[in-house]
């Protein structure tokens, strides 16, 4: 029942990388509950080649906020025992680690969806900004909002 | 109060924050839009779309008919792209 | 483009436990064109402390071939850049991990949904059967199949 | 051609494999399991809700209405619990 499971909580927002391994050890480390646990890393992608790097804005403050708000979501939606999200900021190379999510529950279906809507809803409500360098001269630009991202959190309000 | 600018909506304005101190006649964050469009060229052109820029008072998404009452930061940007 | 992916394919079945981090490494280590990666750890529970351990029996070969099957399919219907599927077999303790499942992929939702998939089939296909070993003197028993692991699979063939 | 049964049918059976030879007959899966139900107590407890059998034919999973063969080797299994 969830009402009986602590639900083990982390939302950071960091400019450093993370450890997928060591975050999902801090949530299932001790426990013989769980029955499933569902990782996504969101990685910075070279788009063909083009990109030379992504920097990150975010609003400090406000970020782990929303993030904090979309985790309570998730946990009053589906019974879960952890969940940890992570987000970094600043310059991000071709490769690299984004953004962390982490789900801990006693069955695999609430875990792949909590994954997912935290996921969609991080994409549309929390304040941060992709920014894309290219290799080339030209300097990039401002990633724009994707419809798709707007349609994938809208499916969770039926 | 305290008005926060972020990506683009910062850049178009040349800062990413300052004190601003809005007339008595601005109540919502339409009207703040409307305003500080008035402020010169760099907001004028933030604001141009005011349709796509986003808004959040005191660290909360609000939507432009929001009432700014005694907000003590507002924080206006485009859609966000984390994730 | 799915097709000008290469996808790495890991399919293993063994009694020693995995390593969730470097099993993702493989798929992932040199490339810098993957956006998302999913995975799914599925954990032995202790079903509220009454569990001493879980036997897991499995039709050697066929089990290989089964989980080929099915990662094949999801290749089919998701363009994936990576996918692994580690299943154990033989004697596992209560917080132990049993299956692990990693989609690498451009975009999140294929990511998320393979990974999914692949529960779904893998829970109704691979030969793997589990026995409870109770900590009283009781023995446990066969875990019986579960007819929401055959409705999740079914809701793939709409 | 070579049987092998699982978990709680290989159990009942008392043994994990087999060579079995059928007679001529026996043509389809279900030909089988009613031939092998006659082998034995273990074999009639085994195949007792035979729609609850599961069975391969050479590694993949088949229907009880399907032939046999040529296969050489046929498994018999309780519905999967993996994962």
């Amino acid at each position: 029942m969830a009402e009986t499971l602590a639900t083990r909580t982390v939302v950071r927002v960091q400019a450093e990388t993370f450890d997928t391994a060591a975050e999902t050890l801090a949530l299932t480390e001790g426990r013989t509950d769980l029955g499933a646990v569902v990782t996504f890393t969101g990685l910075c992608r070279d788009e063909g080649g083009v990109l030379a790097s992504l920097e990150i804005e975010h609003y400090p403050g406000m970020a782990e906020e929303e993030i904090g708000r979309v985790v309570e979501e998730a946990k009053q939606r589906w019974p879960l025992a952890g969940v940890t999200v992570v987000h970094r900021f600043g310059l991000i190379k071709p490769g690299e680690p984004i953004v962390l999510v982490v789900t801990a529950s006693l069955h695999r279906t609430e875990a792949f969806e909590a994954a997912s809507f935290l996921m969609d809803f991080l994409k549309t409500k929390a304040p941060f900004w992709k920014k894309q360098h290219l290799s080339e001269a030209s300097s990039g630009g401002w990633v724009g909002a994707k419809q798709a991202d707007d349609a994938a959190a809208e499916r969770w309000k039926a | 109060m305290k008005a926060l600018y972020f990506a683009w909506v910062r850049e178009r304005i040349g800062k990413a924050e300052e004190e601003i101190t809005p007339p008595q006649g601005v109540k919502t964050v339409a009207d703040l839009i409307g305003w500080l469009s008035g402020q010169g060229e760099g907001y004028a052109l933030a604001f141009e779309n005011n349709k796509t820029i986003r808004a959040a008072l005191d660290r909360a998404h609000v939507k432009h008919d929001a009432a700014i009452e005694n907000a003590r930061e507002i924080a206006f940007f485009p859609p966000m792209t984390g994730g």
